[in-house]
């Protein structure tokens, strides 16, 4: 801030209102991943705030606002913009979808305000399209290629068969996948791109235990609806009786609830978090389900925890001027429900925080409702993200 | 490779299904169902609740959601297209464009976006011996069932008269009035008829595919190509193209994986091209 | 093939009526499925003259037509006009020769007045209708000689409501205002005074009787009445293949033709 | 000078004309200036898209193409070439003229429905190809960051640039309503209406379809341009074939056969979309389906349509 | 039979038929002449119920003592009406035999009416169609398409036969065996009400005959005026 002290808290608040706005797919497909639900976790980060500062806080007003991107970038775009300019909003959260995420950095960039993207998983966002307003926090393709592609590997699951759709996302996580398989000594047998979307997975299926060599696991790239259809088939052809385990490159909560923990059962992926991990996480998650009747999904819990650690960084700065909150989120470490051993990198704003090498139950071990996740292993923060991306400047 | 190609029969059986129900409705009323994309996923939501809420097995959802569904098709088609199919068919295509973004939205409403669980018959969870392979039980069943739908429907419509009214209603409804024909009565089965059919498709997709409410707007569209290379309104046409597009993605998926999307549109635009009518339309349906 | 020979010398220089043949057709060929609706058919057509087409209902008339104007290919033969082959051209190509047709199921655009579709068929030579980038109040340079033609056809009081509302006898006159407009060497009228009251069809014969010099006009009929009293020659169609061929007044008299086509009692209208 | 000939002519035309400027001049001052933007862009797509609907009887469900095409092209050509963008817009529409030409050709032979479809199909493929060609378009990712100055000026606050993007608009929204009203434009309803009477007049009608196809693609590339410049990029939902519905039923909301009538029709959609997208109405599908469903069946001729019928009772579309 | 009672019809605003009165007896043949646009087809379509969808009508029409004003088309086919229109009707989508074969025969000689045509009978009278008979309606040339639409409304079995200028395009000869057709069917008890501008045929088939001119019925004659009168008619039908 200025070099001179604090003036009137409202003076310093611009509009005299901290304004948080959750903008997300809240009809199409993530809409069950983040959606709506995602506002009731923001909500809850800032009832945190106003309890823990009460009088002291910094943000007297707080407002949360929404809106839909429906999974279009132009939309996102517009959408942005007009939460920026006419909605008053201080920072944009969640964005998943990378093709709108990039559309809204470069509006956080012009218009210098905060934007601190949750839902997407591509790394260019702390790499090449990256700028001084854009924050990168919860995931990326290298967390969930590198958490279960080095990890399976080393667990013995030497050779590989991936299947991704063919598109930005699939054909990174294709690439992060197979990289972090050949350094943890393992091999990539074949690698096939598929649809998208795609509803057919027979031919892929059926390809697989013919491979030569045979491929103890495949690794699927899908997400949604094809995983869900994906993992359908795979169990029609009892791959899992043919040697052929199962590894997924992204998979959410939502996802084993559709389809059955016994579909997905020992099948390994890598998450940022999971309600039922300890104390700390069950008893947000518990506040959580109060509020929504649902356990939440690790996204809903990352925008919880980006909802708190900027409401944080404006306490911190005594402003909620854009310059002032990133210079105190930069280097950040902290601790919360969602991020455990948690530090925002200053030279690229990206996130590191631990992550979790996870198997799904089969239901026979699911005892308490939605319940369905075995964590295997911590991978922690230092190894679970990559080095900073030399085109990065910030 | 026989393995791959029987593989794409399997796929090509829910074309099949799918265009057999919108070639009936184009062929005999000239409209260009969008909607049907979403009452195969109704048919398919239809099983999860048979389920779910009543416990009915997949066996009584399998008789039972197609006929309510094709009630329901029979009041769609008595409030709304029926008034539009005088017009130009645009109308009804936008129509049932409309629809189906309500049908979806209201399923997403009520469940969600993501996919809901339904389990195989049990009867069928096993695999056969084809002799050459085995195969999923439950996918042989899906390909058994599909072609003998496929060639009762074609034996009804091909060996008696309904054919003949319907269309003749549809071309010009007055005319067939005023030859003693009362035309809503036939028209309106054949309406709901389709539509079943597509409720038929959807029960059986939902222990196969996952359940979602936007399951059919991603397959409709390669439906529509699938008809267009039949020949739009040829029902013979449209089963045949079913299958053979089942095949050819599936070795498409399997040779040019990056070409498969692509592959059915080329498919088409090079039929088209050749035969401005389909591969078993008829030249006057172009007009 | 000998036959061929046969008739390129005479009709190189004159047909059997004395003038120069406009429009010749050899050995024309046209099958649907398998069945053949024309069947090899020679045509000479002299130039200045009527030329009527009758025979029995799907004797081939109106196949020829469409076969002289290209909206059918042949399957074998061909078509010359003048010095050009037309078989394989473009109906819009054959029409820009000169040669017009009118339909013989009424064909109009059922949204434009009767004075549009005029001053379209006036346009069409122009080649205005590809300016874009002008304004179609370039068209009104038509309008005085669409009033004319709608006058001629008994349409003065009808150019400006849509066709479609017009009545049957009205959209006939229509058809035969339209061929006009297109000012064609050769005139091709597929039934002209089908559906016309008896006055129109005397008006019509009047009108073609009136517009035929300077062009050539081939004329399918069933009204025996019209071709009287206007064809010079007629040739007789029978499945597809040509019967006879000669003036009115001897062809009516031969028993072939009035088995296969008139009667015994044909009744002039 | 077009006021002037108007006036003369003695239609309402002038003053719906002079209307119809002013609220395109004053919209970024009543609505958002993004979503101002957005509607002037999505009204001349919807022109275009009637010039063949309304006029020529043609449904393209694959002007996706044109549009999202001459959007990438547009923007690389302004991204690696550093051109001015109104070079980079015309660069666009022409890389769409010529895009056309082929599929035009292939296209125009079908009408009806299979037209529709064989489109579709064309557009779906160009949409496969930029998702492929990743180096060109970033597939998925789309072509991010295209710079928006001219000659140094910074045009970044979209207030201002709608007024630099909307010349080009009102310049396309002339140039369809000029064809629409040519000789031209009365030779392609004669051939909507009946095109084997067409042929016997002598006109060559699928050339004529063809030219106005490749007409209609350049306008839909302007307005495509204009769009991914004033986003700052270029997305593969503009080559997707929602996009080309999305057009489709601009022009049956606003009226087909109406010209005017799809600009209605954006302003209509892009608004709806806008607030359902902050209202927090999560069936956007439900609304825009209800509204689809009432026009059809009570509105059939669309708002504009409509309007321009209670107007004059006498009024029948031209 | 039938009778109809100051009917009057609109297109839009304007009006095609103006109060117009006529009867028609069991077993006549009737003709309707007039010039283009007198609003013979207009009549025949309100008889047929299918002015609907043009315009409005008022007035009263019954048929076999009963009033028939209100019904669907549908349902005046039941009761005996069979139609053939000015623009013949034939199907695109169906092949020949399927346009013969569409309508749904009465019961045989129900109430007076006569035996529906077999199919054969069909063949036999016109053997054109029987060679055509697996190709598309419209693929036949216009006169056989005239053919088919006659003998499609023999095929109902119907008691009062509406045609509109069944000879239109056809060749003299076929003319002929319409005319014969025509007397046979009355033989069989049938009514004809037809619209024909050939006066000539008109006055070898019919017992009756009105004159339409303007939408008015002016004239109402029997064979025999007629052909006392040709001179004077010919002139009236073209003044
Ligand atoms: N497109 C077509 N497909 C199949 N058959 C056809 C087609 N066009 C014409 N025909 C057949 O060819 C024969 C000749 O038809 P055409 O129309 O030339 O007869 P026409 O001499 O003009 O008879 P009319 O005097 O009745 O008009 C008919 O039997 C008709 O059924
Ligand atoms: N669809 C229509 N819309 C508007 N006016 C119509 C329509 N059909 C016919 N008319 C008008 O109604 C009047 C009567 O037409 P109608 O067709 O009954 O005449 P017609 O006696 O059958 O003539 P024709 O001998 O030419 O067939 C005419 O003036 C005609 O222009
Ligand atoms: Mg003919
Ligand atoms: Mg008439």
């Amino acid at each position: 801030g200025c070099a001179g002290g604090p003036g009137g808290g409202g003076g310093k608040i611009s509009d005299g209102e901290v304004v948080l706005a959750v903008l997300n797919d809240q009809s199409g497909v993530y809409a069950d991943t983040s959606g709506r639900s995602t506002i009731e976790a923001v909500k809850m980060a800032v009832a945190e705030y106003q309890a823990k500062y009460g009088d002291k806080a910094v943000a007297k007003k707080i407002g949360v606002k929404a809106a839909d991107h429906q999974n279009k970038p132009e939309i996102a775009n517009s959408k942005a913009q007009e939460l920026y300019d006419r909605q008053k909003a201080d920072v944009i959260l969640d964005v998943p979808t990378s093709s709108a995420a990039f559309a809204v950095a470069t509006i956080a960039k012009n218009k210098k305000k905060v934007f601190i993207d949750v839902g997407a998983a591509s790394t260019e966002l702390e790499g090449k399209q990256c700028n001084k307003y854009t924050f990168h926090y919860g995931y990326n393709s290298y967390m969930l290629a590198h958490g279960t592609g080095t990890e399976v590997t080393k667990d013995g699951a030497k050779s590989w068969y991936i299947v991704y759709p063919d598109y930005a996302f699939g054909q990174d996580m294709q690439k992060t996948f197979a990289a972090a398989i050949k350094a943890a000594g393992g091999s990539v047998v074949k690698s096939d791109p598929t649809p998208f979307p795609n509803d057919n997975f027979s031919t892929f299926l059926l390809k697989a235990p013919g491979l030569n060599p045979r491929p103890q696991v495949l690794g699927t790239m899908q997400a949604g609806g094809d995983l869900v259809n994906l993992v359908k088939q795979y169990n029609e052809y009892k791959l899992r009786d043919k040697g052929v385990g199962l590894a997924v490159g992204l998979l959410a909560l939502s996802d084993i609830h559709s389809l059955g923990p016994d579909a997905l059962a020992g099948s390994r992926y890598t998450d940022m978090w999971y309600w039922n991990l300890d104390d700390k996480s069950r008893a947000w998650a518990d506040k959580f389900q109060a509020r929504t009747g649902k356990r939440p999904t690790a996204n809903m819990a990352a925008n919880y925890s980006a909802a708190l650690q900027y409401l944080e960084a404006v306490q911190r700065a005594g402003t909620d001027k854009s310059a002032d909150v990133v210079k105190q989120l930069e280097g950040h470490k902290f601790e919360d429900a969602f991020a455990r051993d948690a530090t925002i990198r200053a030279q690229d704003h990206l996130l590191l925080h631990d992550a979790y090498l996870s198997q799904v139950k089969p239901s026979s071990e699911v005892k308490t409702p939605w319940d369905y996740v075995k964590v295997l292993k911590t991978i922690p923060a230092s190894e679970a993200f990559q080095q900073p991306d030399p085109s990065c400047h910030l | 490779m026989l393995q791959q190609a029987f593989n794409g029969l399997v796929g090509g059986a829910f074309y099949a299904l799918l265009a057999l129900g919108l070639a009936v409705i184009f062929g005999m009323l000239g409209v260009v169902n969008l909607a049907h994309g979403a009452f195969y996923m109704l048919g398919a939501f239809g099983a999860f609740i048979a389920l779910d809420s009543f416990g009915l097995s997949f066996w009584v959802a399998l008789v039972l959601v197609p006929p309510l569904l094709g009630v329901a098709g029979i009041v769609v088609e008595r409030l709304f297209v029926r008034r539009l199919t005088p017009l130009d068919p645009l109308y009804n295509f936008l129509f049932t464009f409309g629809l189906a973004l309500i049908l979806q939205d209201l399923m997403k409403r009520e469940y969600g976006a993501d996919s809901q669980p339904y389990p195989r018959p049990s009867a069928l969870s096993g695999t056969v011996d084809l002799g050459l392979f085995t195969y999923p039980a439950y996918q042989v069943f899906v390909l058994a069932v599909s072609v003998v739908v496929c060639a009762a429907v074609w034996v009804v419509l091909t060996r008696t008269r309904v054919g003949v009214i319907v269309r003749a209603a549809t071309e010009r409804p007055e005319l067939t009035r005023a030859l003693g024909i009362d035309v809503g009565r036939w028209v309106t089965p054949v309406f709901g008829f389709g539509v079943a059919l597509a409720a038929f498709a959807g029960v059986l997709a939902a222990p196969m595919r996952a359940v979602t409410p936007l399951m059919g707007s991603d397959l409709i569209i390669t439906v529509f190509a699938v008809v267009v290379i039949g020949g739009l309104g040829s029902v013979f046409g449209s089963v045949a193209a079913g299958f053979a597009v089942g095949i050819v993605s599936a070795l498409g998926n399997y040779y040019v994986p990056w070409l498969s999307q692509t592959l059915v549109f080329i498919l088409m635009a090079a039929v088209l091209l050749w035969r401005p009518a389909g591969l078993f339309g008829r030249e006057e349906a172009s007009r | 093939m000998e036959s061929r020979r046969e008739h390129d010398a005479p009709s190189a220089s004159a047909t059997p009526g004395g003038s120069v043949p406009a429009l010749t057709a050899r050995g024309l060929v046209r099958e649907f499925r398998g069945f053949r609706a024309v069947d090899g058919v020679d045509l000479d057509v002299a130039e200045g003259g009527v030329h009527a087409l009758v025979g029995p209902n799907g004797a081939g008339k109106t196949t020829l037509f469409n076969l002289l104007t290209g909206f059918l290919k042949p399957t074998a033969g061909s078509v010359r006009l003048g010095g050009h082959e037309l078989a394989g051209r473009s109906p819009e190509a054959i029409a820009r020769l000169g040669v017009a047709r009118s339909f013989q199921i009424t064909s109009l655009f059922a949204e434009l007045t009767p004075r549009r579709h005029v001053e379209l068929a006036l346009a069409s030579p122009t080649g205005l209708g590809w300016r874009f980038w002008r304004s179609d109040r370039a068209l009104a340079r038509f309008a005085g000689r669409a009033g004319e033609l709608l006058d001629q056809v008994g349409l003065a009081g009808h150019g400006d409501v849509p066709a479609g509302s017009l009545s049957y006898g009205s959209k006939r006159a229509l058809e035969l205002a339209l061929a006009l407009a297109l000012n064609p060497q050769v005139l091709l009228l597929d039934e002209p005074t089908a559906g016309m009251g008896v006055e129109d069809v005397d008006r019509t014969i009047e009108l073609i009787g009136r517009i035929r010099t300077g062009r050539t006009v081939v004329l399918v009929e069933h009204n025996m009445n019209v071709v009287a009293s206007l064809a010079e020659r007629v040739t007789v169609l029978q499945h597809g293949k040509v019967l006879i061929e000669g003036p009115y007044a001897e062809i009516r008299h031969d028993p072939r033709v009035i088995t296969a086509y008139l009667g015994d009692s044909h009744a002039v209208r | 000078m077009i006021l002037l000939r108007l006036a003369r002519s003695g239609r309402t035309g002038p003053l719906l004309l002079v209307i119809g400027v002013f609220i395109a001049l004053a919209l970024p001052w009543m609505i958002y200036p993004p979503v101002a933007l957005d509607i002037a862009c999505w009204a001349l797509f919807a022109a275009a898209v009637d010039l063949l609907l309304g006029f020529t009887g043609l449904l393209s469900f694959g002007h996706a193409a044109f549009w999202g095409g001459s959007a990438y092209c547009t923007g690389l050509i302004a991204l690696h070439t550093g051109m001015p963008f109104p070079v980079a817009i015309l660069g666009g529409a022409a890389f769409a003229a010529l895009l056309a030409l082929p599929i035009g050709y292939l296209s125009v032979r079908l009408t009806g429905i299979y037209f529709a479809m064989v489109t579709l199909a064309f557009a779906q493929m160009i949409y496969f190809i930029a998702n492929q060609w990743r180096g060109l378009t970033g597939g998925e990712n789309g072509l991010q960051g295209i710079p928006r100055e001219l000659f140094g000026l910074d045009l970044s606050e979209p207030f201002f640039f709608y007024y630099a993007g909307l010349p080009f608009v009102l310049a396309g929204l002339f140039a369809a309503w000029r064809i629409v009203r040519s000789p031209f434009g009365r030779v392609l309803v004669s051939i909507r209406d009946n095109p084997a009477r067409a042929r016997a007049l002598g006109y060559p009608v699928d050339r004529y379809r063809l030219l106005a196809f490749v007409l209609s693609a350049a306008l839909s590339g302007v307005a495509g341009g204009v769009f991914a410049i004033g986003h700052g990029f270029a997305s593969l939902d503009g080559v997707y074939w929602t996009t080309s519905g999305q057009a489709v039923m601009m022009v049956v909301l606003g009226g087909i056969g109406t010209l005017w009538g799809g600009a209605i029709g954006a302003a209509v959609v892009v608004q709806l979309q806008d607030f359902l997208a902050t209202a927090g109405f999560e069936e956007t599908g439900i609304v825009t389906g209800l509204i689809f469903i009432v026009i059809v069946l009570l509105f059939r001729r669309g708002i504009w349509g409509t309007a321009r019928r209670l107007l004059s009772p006498t009024g029948r579309p031209s | 039979m039938l009778c109809v009672d100051g009917l009057s019809a609109w297109y839009g605003e304007a009006q095609a038929l103006r109060e117009v009165s006529l009867h028609v007896d069991a077993g006549e043949i009737v003709t309707l002449v007039g010039r283009n646009g007198a609003g013979k087809t207009t009549m025949l379509r309100c008889l047929m119920g299918l002015h609907a969808s043009y315009g409005r009508t008022a007035g009263a029409i019954s048929l076999f003592g009963e009033d028939i004003t209100g019904l669907s088309p549908h349902r005046r086919a039941r009761r005996g009406l069979g139609f053939v229109p000015d623009d013949r009707g034939v199907y695109a989508t169906l092949s020949v035999e399927e346009n013969l074969t569409l309508p749904p025969g009465m019961k045989a000689g129900r109430a007076g009416g006569p035996e529906p045509w077999p199919l054969e009978r069909v063949y036999e009278t016109f053997p054109r169609l029987r060679e055509r008979r697996r190709f598309p309606g419209t693929k036949l040339s216009g006169g056989e398409q005239q053919m088919l639409a006659l003998a499609r409304v023999l095929r109902t079995g119907a008691r009062l036969l509406l045609c509109d200028e069944p000879t239109e395009g056809l060749s003299p000869l076929i003319v002929q065996r319409i005319g014969d057709i025509l007397r046979e069917v009355k033989a069989a008890g049938v009514t004809v009400l037809l619209i024909e501008q050939n006066v000539h045929f008109a006055a070898t088939v019919a017992d009756r005959h009105y004159l339409l001119a303007e939408g008015r019925i002016v004239e109402s004659l029997d064979n025999d005026q007629v052909r006392e009168r040709e001179d004077e008619l010919l002139d009236y039908l073209g003044i």
